[in-house]
């Protein structure tokens, strides 16, 4: 065995706690590879905005002689051609998360469910809720992820009586989802429930709840699975009484499911869907990982 | 012969005019348009929340007044604010098993981010003056390195303070005395020193001669280039300060914390009247800055608009409305 | 009487906010004649130029051209019909070429810039006035001198009918004086119509076909070339008469206060030596160009420079100005736009700036530096219409007293004065002339570098001459004549000394 | 007597020191230090890469020269090219029903681009010499402005042009002339135009004399107003430019296309040896600064780092360390 095979991984970089677990678990899993497979070689890139992503593969494709790529586009559209034309020479595509905007470029898609992550927390409010409650809901930063979590939860939420009083971007930022959530609580005297739609808004939220003593008056769901929230949830914290998965860990997979490719003779075409599943005390042990820093 | 002189009426320092009042002009509107669009604006809580909230920029804000009057500049504050709350909170963790939980270990936290607030700004101080490099390119380069390390010291995630030394800090964010948040009474500590320093102490005169003139200043027996490094040095301290009173509002620090700060602190000393060529400072101005833009963020919310994608519309129209008033000014 | 005015003011008046500072000027410029404008300092001079020139509108009354409205509104637009302005402050971009400047505005070829031809036609009008300046050298780094000449050269190069100058040679030596002074005459055959400002009124009555003086923004006396003396001017701008102004000399000196052993300021100044005592006045004379503001920016640290001094015996290293303050010693910068005030800051804030620390510590007394304006207002005579205003604005002799009053505020031991009377009237120069005497009688050691020659000859006990950055020779006593320094200057001859 | 002035050693004009070579140095070391890290580095693709890539804000930088050397500042070009990418794309996907694919829809499409980017930049324009506000207020408001109005067009999502006019367009940034990349080959004549402007036409001269001092200019009947407003315009049209090369690359546009561009434009645009106070400008120092912050990019791919969290660290140092080279220059 002569050459090794190269795995390119392009990845958005960490700028919020869901792809800081996510850059964390890439890490991780390429280092348990890397020491697994001997013939395997990895180069991870992080990029801050969708130029900067093409950028990098464009690099990857023409000086490391890459022979498979693993991308988690930062948007679908952009990324569309590049990767296409990655795969039109010949290499092995892995598409995370984010779908690309044209079907059947990817050999091998391993992605989280953005429609049913807004469908699930819509339904636990519809569930809990009852007609004529009120809630505030605050969003990411604006892209067609977001709107595609915000459509999906609304659609859940419809008929069912529930008020949405106000909708503003926290950006998935602890610090924004504070404020805006002091400005929620100045705004409303009345509010039953926040949809935080991300753990890190949902911590910010939670903060700007306690400053003004009204815990009890709301809970909170956030969304995506972080260490702390997924222990608030086991501990039965009546504030946080749930959260919804979308797990970091699939690079995970789609990295092992890509490396299999190299290392062995095993078909790994497809797609994987990991689902959004309902957090609750039951079963929220399986989604605490206390070593991650996500 | 030289009565004409003397006689003169003396010591009628200009009125302040309309210019130099324009800033706050703006604030008094904004005001108004916020008690005119939300009931509870004008309430206890919401008026506490935006001053606290203004207190981490505006601490900054007043540092960078007295960079950016002496002629230089800082795109590095977002960054390290974020650099020294995450070394602030692993120094804490790291002294929690000697120290236990308790007042010692809080001061021991907040003597790091102060000196690892001196330190940063020491270092961006020795570049400019020292190296010579044009503040923009320093700050540029530290603002990137300051915001890698953070995000390496975390591992791209979250550096957490420890719950019980958490719950121990809290109140330096959110209780006060005589019922003004402690945020909000350090930010008025500061930004009245900072007035006092810039107006009647050397410090404040140097840092506006050598942005006024810098070879003036040195003909002048100046010492320019120690000036222009405790500018600096001053702005890291402030952001040390202000980190100690972020840490305990969340507990936390990322990649993320911090962000765009720097533009936001650097619009505020602008708002406020001084000039960024530097040369001329004023603090109660910054200060001005800072209200107004944190008061555009709480409007927004607070009034139903049309869609929140537009808030930056919003946001940029009055920014320059606000300086439009002081037009007067800045055409001189 | 000469031909129908071609420039003319008519009961012109001029405010800046409350304040009128010209009250009612009635004044007319002649086609091929030179029109001498003097006046103390703060009198208008400056302002009427500007009014002349486009540059300020009149607050009332009118301004005509060949006896029709002027057709411009703007110095730009009065350059374009032949009414061109050599003002007192520099009027050049800093960051630009010698030969860029002298073009701006104009250039040379249709698309693209005809760099070849600007060149050459710098390099013509700076050889017509006998200038080593290179067109490609940056203004930035050239002495004040030198651009003065640039200046000069770029109002050449507009092809004027009316000339106005603002103390053109205030910064000039002797012998660019008379360059200038050759090119006035033949401007003046052309039959441009010359108007002319200085303080040295040997030039004005060199120079001027008529005369007009000013005081306190109104005329108060016309003359025809040779109706007056210069005496006779003096007395009519200051409204009294003057003695000599030069005070009467010598005091008993006390031991070396400052010894400087080859002493080199790269790249132009090499190896000076020379002794300064306590109650001594040392002139140091030389061309422009000849190094002196180096040597003295070396001595106070503010250029990097190599060789040994002693203060009071004691071997000095001066890094900066700060340290040069710490042993007693002050400079005043010949530059004063640019290294002497801060043109956009008030006259308290100037005044103090190189002092603070004596205002108060840890906050600055703004009383005490209120009654420090005070007292330098009243003893340097400083005519300011409003205390608070910023410094640009002052008048430009007024702008040079506030200098003096600051560099003399740390009352040094040592003190350079390089150009100590620039662009100031002949009243205050007698002030200043005791002033500096009284600082030797005090027993301080006072270096005077100057380019106005009765100057050096009226003041100093002693004359150094340099010569390209070398000592050419020293004079003293009885020895100090305007031939010795002047053959000395030219390096002519060989040193007279025992003649 | 005028020997003794003929004797004095004629000043001669500087050479362009080591100072002035001091970015290309720089560069020149990234190169060499690019080829040792990897074979493929000097390759026709990675070349090809780089350069391409380096178009968008190599064309923005070019104007952004001009802007700066005249003593202006613009911050909103990042988020003016995305919303002059937004605007042309809804525009060509408007067009396409009454015009059909084909070139004609690409050459409207280019037009659009060309004219939104002259009239934003002729809106930042009026407002700094008309409205008289300092041009960092004017341009940090119209970069929130542009921001949040391509984020409202957006939907809060992605533009898309339509796939098969895309098809058509594809080839204006991947295919060329003589084996070179179309962007190439347009930077390249920006980048030779704008440094012929900036030293061989009255523009570029006038830009320098008003940096330098405008009230200078303003009496040379330069007409400062008119040549400021330009600077404005031109780079707006730039921008325009640049999208028409970005958009066939991507095909799309949202609320974050074009970040941080007008920082690394601006920092291009210093490490080129540009004065930030305006008054000197030097075009190819841009055009190598650009390329350097490419290559940093490129060069933190080549080679395998410690952690791809201190790929700014890395960043920050080589930028300080590219204006180091050139110190002499700025402690002038
Ligand atoms: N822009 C201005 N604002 C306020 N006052 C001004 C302004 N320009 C000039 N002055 C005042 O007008 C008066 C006349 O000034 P001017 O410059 O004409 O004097 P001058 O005769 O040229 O004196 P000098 O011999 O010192 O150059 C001065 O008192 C000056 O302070
Ligand atoms: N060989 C040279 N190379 C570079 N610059 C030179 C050279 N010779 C002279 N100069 C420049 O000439 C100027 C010397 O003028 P300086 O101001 O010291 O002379 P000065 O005698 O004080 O004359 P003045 O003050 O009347 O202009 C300096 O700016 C110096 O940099
Ligand atoms: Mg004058
Ligand atoms: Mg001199």
């Amino acid at each position: 065995q002569g050459k090794k095979a190269v795995i390119g991984v392009s990845i958005p970089s960490a700028t919020h706690g869901f792809m800081g677990g996510l850059n964390w678990h890439a890490q991780e899993t390429i280092k348990r590879l890397k020491a697994t497979y001997p013939q395997l070689d990895f180069v991870l890139a992080t990029a801050g905005n969708v130029g900067k992503q093409v950028n990098d593969i464009e690099d990857m494709v023409a000086t490391r002689n890459i022979d498979a790529l693993v991308v988690l586009p930062f948007e679908s559209e952009p990324l569309t051609s590049p990767v296409k034309a990655v795969k039109d020479a010949g290499k092995w595509v892995t598409v995370v998360d984010r779908g690309l905007s044209q079907p059947g470029i990817e050999d091998l898609y391993v992605a989280g469910d953005n429609t049913a992550f807004g469908r699930v927390s819509g339904e636990y409010f519809r569930a809990n809720l009852k007609p004529g409650a009120k809630i505030v809901v605050l969003r990411g930063i604006p892209t067609t992820l977001d709107n595609e979590r915000v459509d999906a939860f609304q659609k859940a939420i419809e008929g069912s009586g529930i008020e949405i009083l106000d909708m503003q971007h926290g950006n998935w930022n602890r610090d924004k989802a504070f404020s805006v959530m002091q400005d929620y609580l100045s705004k409303h005297k009345k509010i039953d429930a926040v949809w935080a739609a991300d753990d890190d808004m949902a911590i910010g939220v939670m903060e700007a709840i306690a400053q003004s003593g009204r815990q009890k008056e709301m809970w909170i769901v956030g969304g995506a699975g972080m260490k702390e929230i997924i222990k608030r949830v086991m501990d039965k914290d009546p504030q946080v009484p749930v959260d919804v998965s979308y797990p970091p860990a699939q690079i995970s997979t789609a990295l092992e499911v890509t490396a299999l490719r190299f290392v062995s003779d095993t078909p790994v075409y497809g797609r994987f869907i990991i689902g959004s599943t309902l957090i609750t005390p039951e079963n929220a042990a399986a989604f605490y990982f206390p070593n991650s820093p996500f | 012969m030289s009565d004409a002189a003397v006689q003169k009426p003396a010591r009628t320092a200009q009125l302040p005019g309309l210019s130099a009042l324009g800033p706050l002009l703006a604030l008094i509107l904004l005001v108004v348009l916020g008690a005119f669009l939300n009931d509870n604006f004008l309430s206890q809580g919401n008026i506490t929340n935006v001053l606290a909230r203004s207190a981490f920029i505006g601490m900054i804000a007043v540092g960078m007044t007295f960079v950016i009057t002496s002629g230089g500049l800082d795109l590095s504050v977002g960054s390290m604010a974020a650099f020294v709350a995450g070394v602030m909170i692993l120094a804490m963790n790291a002294l929690l098993p000697a120290m236990g939980v308790g007042v010692p270990l809080i001061l021991a936290g907040m003597a790091v981010a102060l000196v690892v607030g001196l330190l940063a700004g020491l270092a961006n101080g020795l570049l400019v003056t020292q190296a010579r490099i044009e503040p923009f390119i320093v700050t540029l380069g530290t603002m990137g390195i300051f915001r890698s390390l953070i995000t390496w010291l975390a591992d791209g995630g979250t550096i957490s303070l420890d719950f019980a030394v958490r719950q121990l800090y809290r109140p330096v964010y959110y209780s006060g005395l005589f019922g003004i948040a402690w945020p909000i009474l350090v930010f008025a500590v500061v930004a009245i020193a900072g007035q006092i320093a810039m107006r009647h102490t050397r410090f404040g005169r140097y840092c506006e001669a050598i942005g006024s003139n810098d070879k003036v200043a040195r003909y002048s027996a100046v010492g320019v280039d120690g000036v222009r490094l405790m500018t600096y040095v001053l702005l890291g301290l402030l952001v040390g300060l202000a980190t100690i009173m972020y840490v305990p509002r969340l507990g936390s620090a990322s990649g993320s914390t911090g962000t765009l700060w720097e533009l936001e602190a650097i619009a505020a000393v602008i708002i406020g009247g001084t000039a960024l060529k530097g040369g001329y400072g004023r603090v109660w101005g910054t200060v001005v800055g800072v209200l107004i833009l944190s008061l555009i963020d709480n409007i927004l919310i607070l009034a139903d608009l049309v869609s929140p994608y537009l808030n930056g519309t919003i946001q940029g129209v009055i920014i320059v409305l606000a300086v439009v008033l002081q037009r007067g000014k800045s055409s001189a | 009487m000469a031909a129908a005015p071609m420039l003319e003011l008519r009961e012109v008046r001029k405010s800046f906010g409350p304040i009128e500072i010209l009250h009612g000027i009635d004044f007319a410029l002649h086609p091929g004649e030179v029109h001498a404008l003097i006046g103390e300092n703060g009198a208008g001079k400056s302002t009427i130029m500007k009014i002349l020139g486009g540059f300020l509108p009149p607050t009332s009354g009118q301004v005509l051209l060949e006896g029709r409205p002027v057709p411009y509104a703007s110095g730009a637009q009065a350059e374009a019909v032949g009414v061109v302005v050599i003002h007192q402050e520099f009027n050049l971009a800093a960051d630009l070429k010698v030969s860029e400047n002298v073009w701006l505005g104009r250039e040379l070829g249709r698309v693209f810039l005809d760099h070849r031809a600007m060149r050459a036609g710098t390099q013509a009008l700076l050889d017509q006035l006998d200038s080593t300046i290179s067109p490609d050298a940056r203004i930035r780094d050239l002495p004040v001198s030198d651009r003065q000449m640039v200046e000069i050269a770029k109002a050449l190069s507009r092809k004027a009918r009316v000339l106005i100058m603002d103390e053109p040679s205030a910064v000039l030596t002797h012998k660019e004086v008379e360059v200038l002074f050759r090119q006035i005459d033949r401007l003046r055959a052309q039959g441009v119509a010359i108007l002319y400002t200085s303080h040295r009124l040997e030039e004005v009555t060199r120079l001027a076909d008529r005369l007009t003086v000013l005081r306190d923004g109104a005329v108060v006396r016309r003359a025809l070339r040779g109706e007056l003396t210069e005496d006779g001017m003096a007395t009519a701008m200051v409204g009294r008469d003057l003695q000599d102004i030069y005070p009467a000399r010598r005091h008993p000196m006390g031991e070396i206060a400052l010894d400087v052993r080859g002493f080199s300021v790269p790249p132009l100044v090499q190896d000076i030596s020379f002794t300064l005592r306590r109650g001594e006045v040392l002139g140091i004379s030389g061309l422009v160009g000849s190094g002196r503001t180096e040597l003295a920016e070396g001595l106070v640290g503010l250029r990097p420079a190599a060789g040994q001094v002693f203060r009071n015996g004691a071997s000095v290293h001066i890094r900066s100005v700060r340290e040069a303050a710490a042993h007693g010693m002050a400079y005043l910068t010949e530059d004063r736009k640019e290294h002497g005030l801060l043109l956009d800051k008030t006259l308290r804030e100037n005044l103090t700036l190189s002092t603070l620390p004596r205002f108060g510590s840890p906050f600055i007394s703004a009383a005490r530096e209120e009654t420090a304006l005070t007292e330098a207002i009243r003893d340097f005579d400083i005519r300011a219409p409003r205390r608070d205003m910023a410094v640009g604005n002052l008048s430009g002799g007024n702008q040079q007293k506030l200098l003096l009053a600051k560099t003399m505020l740390s009352s040094p031991e040592v003190v350079i004065i390089d150009e100590p009377t620039r662009g100031i009237d002949v009243g205050t120069k007698s002030q200043i002339y005791a002033f500096i005497d009284a600082l030797a009688a005090e027993g301080r050691s006072v270096i005077v570098i100057s380019s106005d020659m009765p100057e050096i000859l009226g003041l100093s006990d002693r004359v150094l001459v340099m010569r390209q950055g070398r000592v050419a020779g020293e004079l003293d006593g009885e020895r100090i004549c305007e031939k010795a320094v002047v053959r000395l200057v030219m390096g002519t001859a060989e040193e007279p000394a025992y003649v």
